[in-house]
């Protein structure tokens, strides 16, 4: 890419930004809760196997908010669903994958 | 600047089940069809579903085949991510003004590889898994989606730039912008679908604010085997449910939503996952709260007779109201009918609404078309000519049409196709036979 | 997805060495919940010239066909195998993919791991990862014999056969002339307009039915395309898809226009009038009804001795004779449009058959016609209180019901019989607000759009509706007053037993298969278990039957109403003219071949074959010197192979099914398994 | 899963795809369970089969064959006749060789003989557990007549 064609990129990308402010400035504070309460999760998780009423308990997060994060993360290889405990699955960190 | 033209036989609005089959019936028989689809992805609300009664077939076996079919006819021009914005007449046949909404993607480039998917840092609550798994700002709509390319979702992206870094093909691309193009075409098959009744419209069933008060198409996801969890689990807290009950015309027949029409399919499909769930949590218990149970097609009243023979509890009761005790599992309140109307309790961990089918979109002032009083598109002789609307050329299949199932969506989808195939022949041999047609020029959209 | 990729066999130049790619599909769970995929796609990796062995989560996905492409074009696979369902669901799906990617698609084998497989060894999950195994390779072994071959194109007659003239067979007829192909339609009653002429009204658009019905008969007997046959029937057909030759004998009508009405008028015999299904009686030289098609009466053969009718007409003795005739046409598609039968309740089910006051639903729509706007009477009576029972004749239940004569019972809903009587009820209280009105039902299945409205408008009209449970039906009896009773456990009203005494019973009759066997066995199509005509997939392909050309229209299929009788006639005209629109067809190109330096011309096969030029012995030259050898003409042959274990010479094989490929099979079924990892 | 496994007795069946295969998936669709060592294979006629054709696969290991032709109902003129004059020829051979004639079976079954399929399926399945492998029947013919 040019000096040029980086330089128009870079405009229309700030462009993209103005026009998107709300939504942008909107999801950013998304990320910030979401990464607020994943740290929370994870520190409740620590390195053992979890159920999501576990994890809620020792989070303080909703089982309902817990139950959805995990999905989330097991979805994009953070989390493994590693057995059962009852009437409820057990998850834990995978290594290298949950910061 | 002269905006891009296709020129078509016929052009379907709706890449679900029944759109899909109106395209595959004309162009099998030769004739040119555009498929514009709102979404990324075709496959309508069938795609999402797990498996289809009453054969029990997975529905992406039904379902898949059809979206790669009209992927690769030479007579289907597929337009995914376009709305029509605008109809006019045109000698007999329609001009429609398409935007094609910025994909942020380079299709042509994009292999679907996912990558920007997982650098994506802002996970969003799914709408394909119903809200109860997560997806990525930009992202390939599902593991079946066609086409294969992810798509950015600019409402929902901080434009961090991840995405672009990882792109092995450099596919991501800020700057797209909507595109105009017009489709000129002799007939038009509507195949708009539905949405189903709104999570809140029902206060006395807790208006949505209940984690294990579900509506029919989470249970389908649930059972789905991509589905968010991987496990039927309830939303609230993950646990595997012991008993699960279905209350039946969540939204229809009800007068008070002033939806007093029977929505046709959720008897079967409670039912179809009423066994399901059987096959999954083999100790659960299973109950279906009732007024009539509307097993009327073909086959559909032997596999009710199965389901009561494998121990689920049909029991003719009207619920009235839906609360959550401490443990927020779901307590209902029912009215036995079949005992002179006695009101009684019963706690079930999770409850599933047999929500009705809308209208997904009124076509009338776009394509004018009148709906009638239930809100789907007139049908004005319905016994002699099932898809025909009060406009000559446009015709309409599927539950634009009505409530039906994907059975009778596919064979009104062929009825469809015939009418509107016997529509342009007729409108073939108006326009001067001298006219040579050519070859039509298929614009890269 | 997990992929197994090996290269025990190094592509060769020159020389076609299989490189089979298999996969093994987990069909959305529907397999892989029983079958250990990963396993049997790891097994079947070790067996000679597979080069690729994956599984996928859905095949039959784009996703999954372009992983096929995509083997086939970059890792030189020759073989492509898939285990999933059935074959005959997807097994055309695959070809289409192999295709695209260049390869014939006849180099293309399905196993079916589903059906005969995952499905039916829930509870014997090693197992049937072994059988997956053994079918796999089974198919693989087959594989490696596969040669390409290529289908036989035909050309195709532009011309459709519709057997039944009611508005099934009428607007497929339509559908299928408005596309340029010429339709021929049979009707076996002198008059076309099937049952829908019986109605007065239609739901759910209150309209006059012989309105709407006279709307479509006007475009049909209008169209040039389409030709008309009354008092028709089809005796004989042989052929196939494209070119079927079909054998028609037509009743003569029996009278000319000019001395119909006065025939008419001195024809003494009468028959009970099935127009109005018994109530009143018809002259044997009638029309159905007024304004029927065609307006021509005509000659109920069936009912006069010996075929033959004596009139005195102006005087003078008139004989009039049936010489039937036959017709011959040659066609390329046929709609099966046979309508229905109703169920006739049993004597005394109901107190049918022998409480006069009973009668069945159908009956009552045509007494409400003849009646008109006067004061409803029945049995001399004037009719104060009717009953009406829903689901007679269907839903039955293994031992709850008595099995009909044959051993089966009506399992299935009939669909139309509760938005009818509810529509006919309503007509009652429009036209007779005093007449009291109870409906008995186990579920109300106004499940159509504006179906519900008949349900709720009833309701308003003060219909009294009682509700029973299946297993204690209601009953009708006359004990001592001289009005029937209506006996049942209301469970609306806790359960109580209610008896009502009424004037009229009106049942609900559901709508059974017609008795048309001998147009089954002529058509080879085959009945579903409830004994309609079966589609091959409700889904894929709902109005196909497995005989390609065959498709179904209407009710011969399943119990359905007007409108989507002609939704299902409409999709089945779509599939003929995707058929028979290019004026050709293709078949499959599974036929006999012989090998002429085995073949020393004993003709044997030319004796076993049943088919008409399919093969014979000609004259050839070989090495100089003038022999006889078996010849076979492909578009005759049907493939069936019964010349081949008649040919002493091992000459003869259907090609793609050949006798080699089914030892090989045998042979790697009971075959070793192929070892796995020690692990294991 | 071993080699060993295979000592499993198993059964081929050779069905009609416009008869017993449809009837054999449609025992599917209704997912009723049935012994795993059942192999069908799909045929068009089983009249291309010669008489050598069946005593092969038994030589080879096969222990039983079901010929599920349509009957009646054979799509192929001639065929369903021709089958069953096959067969008939089959089963003297086998006598000579010491194969107990019950393993080869000729039944008719149409697309939708779910229960006709299930018994011909299982009554072969008792068979088998009451009279043992065919290798066991070729082994004492052998020993019985020494070359």
């Amino acid at each position: 890419m040019s000096t040029e064609d980086k330089k128009t990129r870079a405009q229309l990308l700030k462009q993209l930004r103005e026009q998107y402010r709300d939504t942008v400035d909107r999801t950013q504070a998304l990320l910030k809760e979401h990464n607020a309460v994943r740290k929370e999760i994870f520190k409740a998780m620590g390195d053992e196997p979890r159920t999501v009423p576990e994890i809620a308990e020792l989070s303080g997060v909703s089982s309902h908010e817990v139950l959805w994060h995990i999905t989330a993360l097991k979805k994009y290889d953070l989390v493994a669903e590693v057995g059962m405990d009852g009437e409820y699955y057990q998850y834990q960190k995978v290594k290298g994958g949950a910061s | 600047m002269a905006l891009e033209k296709l020129q078509v036989d016929s052009l379907i609005v709706g890449g679900g089940i029944a759109g899909m089959q109106a395209a595959l019936d004309l162009a099998d028989q030769g004739y040119q069809v555009a498929l514009v689809e709102k979404e990324a992805s075709i496959g309508g609300k069938m795609i999402a579903l797990s498996k289809v009664f009453p054969t029990l077939d997975c529905c992406s076996c039904i379902t898949t085949p059809k979206m790669s079919a009209v992927a690769h006819h030479e007579n289907i021009q597929l337009l995914t991510y376009c709305e029509v914005q605008a109809l006019e007449e045109n000698g007999g046949g329609y001009t429609a003004l398409v935007e094609k909404k910025p994909r942020y993607v380079i299709e042509e480039d994009c292999t679907g590889c996912r990558e920007c998917e997982y650098a994506c840092p802002i996970d969003l609550p799914s709408d394909f898994d119903r809200g109860m798994g997560a997806y990525r700002a930009v992202r390939v709509p599902f593991s079946t989606a066609v086409p294969q390319v992810a798509t950015l979702d600019i409402e929902n992206c901080i434009l961090c730039g991840k995405c672009e870094k990882v792109c092995p093909h450099g596919c991501i691309d800020f700057t797209q912008t909507a595109r105009h193009f017009e489709i000129e075409t002799t007939a038009i098959v509507l195949a708009t679908g539905f949405e189903v009744t709104p999570k809140d419209a029902k206060k006395e069933y807790g208006a949505g604010q209940f984690d294990n008060v579900i509506d029919g198409l989470m249970m389908e996801r649930l059972l789905a085997p991509t589905g968010p969890y991987g496990h039927v689990l309830r939303p609230g807290d993950g646990k595997e449910p012991d008993s699960i009950a279905y209350v039946q015309c969540a939204g229809s027949r009800d007068a008070t939503l002033g939806i007093e029409y029977c929505s046709r399919v959720c008897c079967m499909y409670a039912i179809k996952q009423a066994m399901l769930l059987s096959g999954a949590l083999p100790l659960a218990d299973i109950t279906i709260y009732y007024m009539d149970i509307r097993t009327f097609g073909k086959g559909y009243e032997q596999f009710y007779q199965t389901a009561r023979a494998m121990g689920i509890e049909f029991v003719k009761g009207k619920v009235a109201q839906i609360t959550e005790d401490e443990n927020k599992n779901p307590v209902v309140r029912v009215e036995m009918l079949d005992e002179g109307s006695k009101i009684v309790e019963r706690t079930h961990d999770l409850v599933v609404l047999s929500v009705g089918l809308l209208p997904g979109y009124n076509p009338g002032s776009l394509y004018g078309v009148p709906a009638a009083d239930d809100g789907f598109v007139t049908v004005p002789s319905p016994n002699i000519s099932p898809s025909e609307t009060a406009r000559p050329g446009i015709f309409v299949t599927g539950v634009a049409a009505g409530p039906m199932d994907i059975v009778d969506s596919i064979v009104l989808s062929g009825a469809a196709a015939s009418e509107a195939a016997a529509y342009i022949e007729a409108h073939n041999s108006r326009v001067a036979v001298s006219e040579s047609k050519g070859k039509k020029e298929l614009a890269h959209v | 997805m997990s992929e197994i990729e090996q290269n025990q066999t190094p592509p060769s130049e020159g020389q076609e060495e299989p490189r089979i790619a298999v996969y093994t599909c987990y069909c959305g769970g529907n397999i892989s919940e029983v079958v250990d995929c990963e396993k049997v796609a790891e097994a079947v990796s070790k067996l000679p010239n597979v080069v690729i062995s994956r599984t996928d989560m859905s095949m039959c996905s784009d996703a999954g066909q372009a992983l096929i492409e995509q083997d086939i074009k970059e890792h030189g696979v020759n073989r492509v195998i898939v285990g999933a369902c059935a074959p005959s669901l997807h097994e055309t799906t695959f070809r289409g993919a192999v295709t695209r990617a260049g390869l014939n698609p006849y180099l293309y084998h399905h196993v079916g791991i589903r059906e005969q497989d995952s499905w039916v060894h829930h509870n014997d999950p090693e197992g049937a990862s072994e059988k997956a195994i053994r079918l796999l390779s089974a198919g693989i072994a087959k594989s490696r014999m596969l040669e390409p071959l290529e289908s036989i194109k035909l050309d195709a007659e532009k011309h459709a056969l519709i057997i039944g003239g009611g508005v099934a067979g009428l607007r497929a007829a339509l559908d299928i002339a408005r596309r340029g192909i010429k339709a021929s339609l049979i009707e076996k009653t002198p008059f076309i307009g099937g049952r829908m002429a019986q109605l007065e009204t239609t739901f759910p658009v209150d309209e006059p039915a012989r309105e709407a019905l006279g709307g479509l008969i006007d475009r049909v007997v209008e169209h040039p395309n389409i030709t008309i046959y009354t008092q028709a029937e089809l005796v004989g057909l042989h052929g196939y898809v494209g070119d079927f030759h079909a054998t028609i004998r037509q009743d003569q009508r029996g009278v000319s226009e000019d001395i119909a009405d006065a025939a008419m008028a001195a024809c003494e015999i009468e028959v009970p009038d099935e127009f109005n299904y018994g109530l009143t009686t018809r002259k044997v030289i009638y029309r159905a009804y007024d304004g029927c098609y065609p307006s021509t009466p005509a000659v109920d053969w069936a009912n006069c001795p010996d075929g033959r009718l004596e009139l005195t007409l102006d005087g003078k003795p008139v004989v009039l004779e049936n010489r039937p005739e036959t017709i011959d046409l040659t066609v390329g598609a046929i709609v099966v449009a046979t309508g229905f039968d109703l169920y006739e309740p049993r004597e005394g089910e109901y107190g049918y058959g022998i409480l006069p006051e009973v009668i069945t639903l159908p009956q009552f729509i045509r007494l409400l016609a003849l009646n008109g706007d006067a004061p409803l009477e029945w049995n001399g009576r004037r009719v104060k209180n009717i009953a009406a029972i829903h689901c007679v004749g269907s839903r039955e239940v293994d031992g709850i019901h008595e099995p009909h004569e044959d051993g089966s019972l009506n399992e299935y809903c009939s669909r139309i019989c509760c938005s009818a009587l509810l529509h006919t009820l309503n007509v009652v209280k429009d036209r007779y607000p005093d007449i009291n009105v109870y409906d008995a039902y186990e579920d109300i299945r106004t499940y159509g759009r504006g179906h519900e409205d008949l349900y709720i408008k009833a309701s308003h009209q003060a219909v009294r509706f009682l509700r029973f449970h299946n297993e204690e039906r209601p009953t009708v009896n006359r004990e001592n007053g001289d009005q029937p009773l209506l006996t049942l456990n209301d469970y609306l009203t806790w359960g109580e037993e209610i008896e009502v005494p009424v004037d009229l019973v009106v049942l609900a009759v559901g709508v059974k298969p017609r008795a048309i066997d001998d147009i089954i066995s002529m058509l080879k199509i085959s009945k579903g278990s409830d004994s309609f005509l079966a589609e091959v997939h409700p889904k894929l392909r709902p109005v196909e039957t497995a005989v390609p050309g065959i498709v179904l229209a209407g009710t011969a299929q399943g119990p359905m109403n007007i409108q989507e009788s002609s939704a299902a006639a409409s999709a089945a005209a779509a599939k003929v003219s995707v058929l028979l629109g290019t004026g050709e067809v293709e078949l499959e190109p599974f036929v006999a071949v012989v090998n002429h330096d085995l073949c020393d011309g004993t003709g044997a096969c030319v004796e076993v074959c049943c088919y008409e030029d399919a093969i014979a012995l000609e004259t050839v030259t070989v090495n100089g010197a003038e022999v006889q050898r078996a010849v076979v003409t492909p578009a005759n042959c049907v493939g069936c192979g019964v010349c081949v274990s008649a040919c002493p010479n091992l000459a003869i094989d259907v090609q793609g099914w050949t006798l080699a490929q089914y030892e090989a099979m045998i042979d790697a079924i009971v075959g070793e398994l192929p070892t796995l990892e020690a692990a294991r | 899963m071993t080699a060993g496994s295979t000592a499993k007795p198993k059964i081929l069946i050779l069905a009609t795809l416009s008869g017993g295969y449809a009837g054999a998936d449609s025992v599917g669709q209704l997912h009723v369970d049935y012994p795993s060592n059942v192999y069908v294979l799909p045929v068009v006629c089983p009249a291309m089969f010669p008489e050598d054709f069946y005593l092969r696969a038994f030589k080879r290991g096969i222990d039983a064959i079901i010929v599920m032709y349509s009957g009646t109902d054979c799509p192929y003129k001639g065929g369903a006749e021709r089958t069953a004059e096959i067969i008939n020829r089959v089963y003297p051979i086998m006598k000579e060789e010491g194969i107990d004639t019950r393993r080869l079976r000729l039944a008719a079954i149409c697309t939708v003989c779910t229960r006709p399929y299930l018994k011909e399926v299982n009554n072969m399945h008792d068979l088998l557990e009451e009279i043992g492998l065919v290798s066991g029947e070729l082994q004492a013919a052998l020993n019985e007549s020494p070359a």
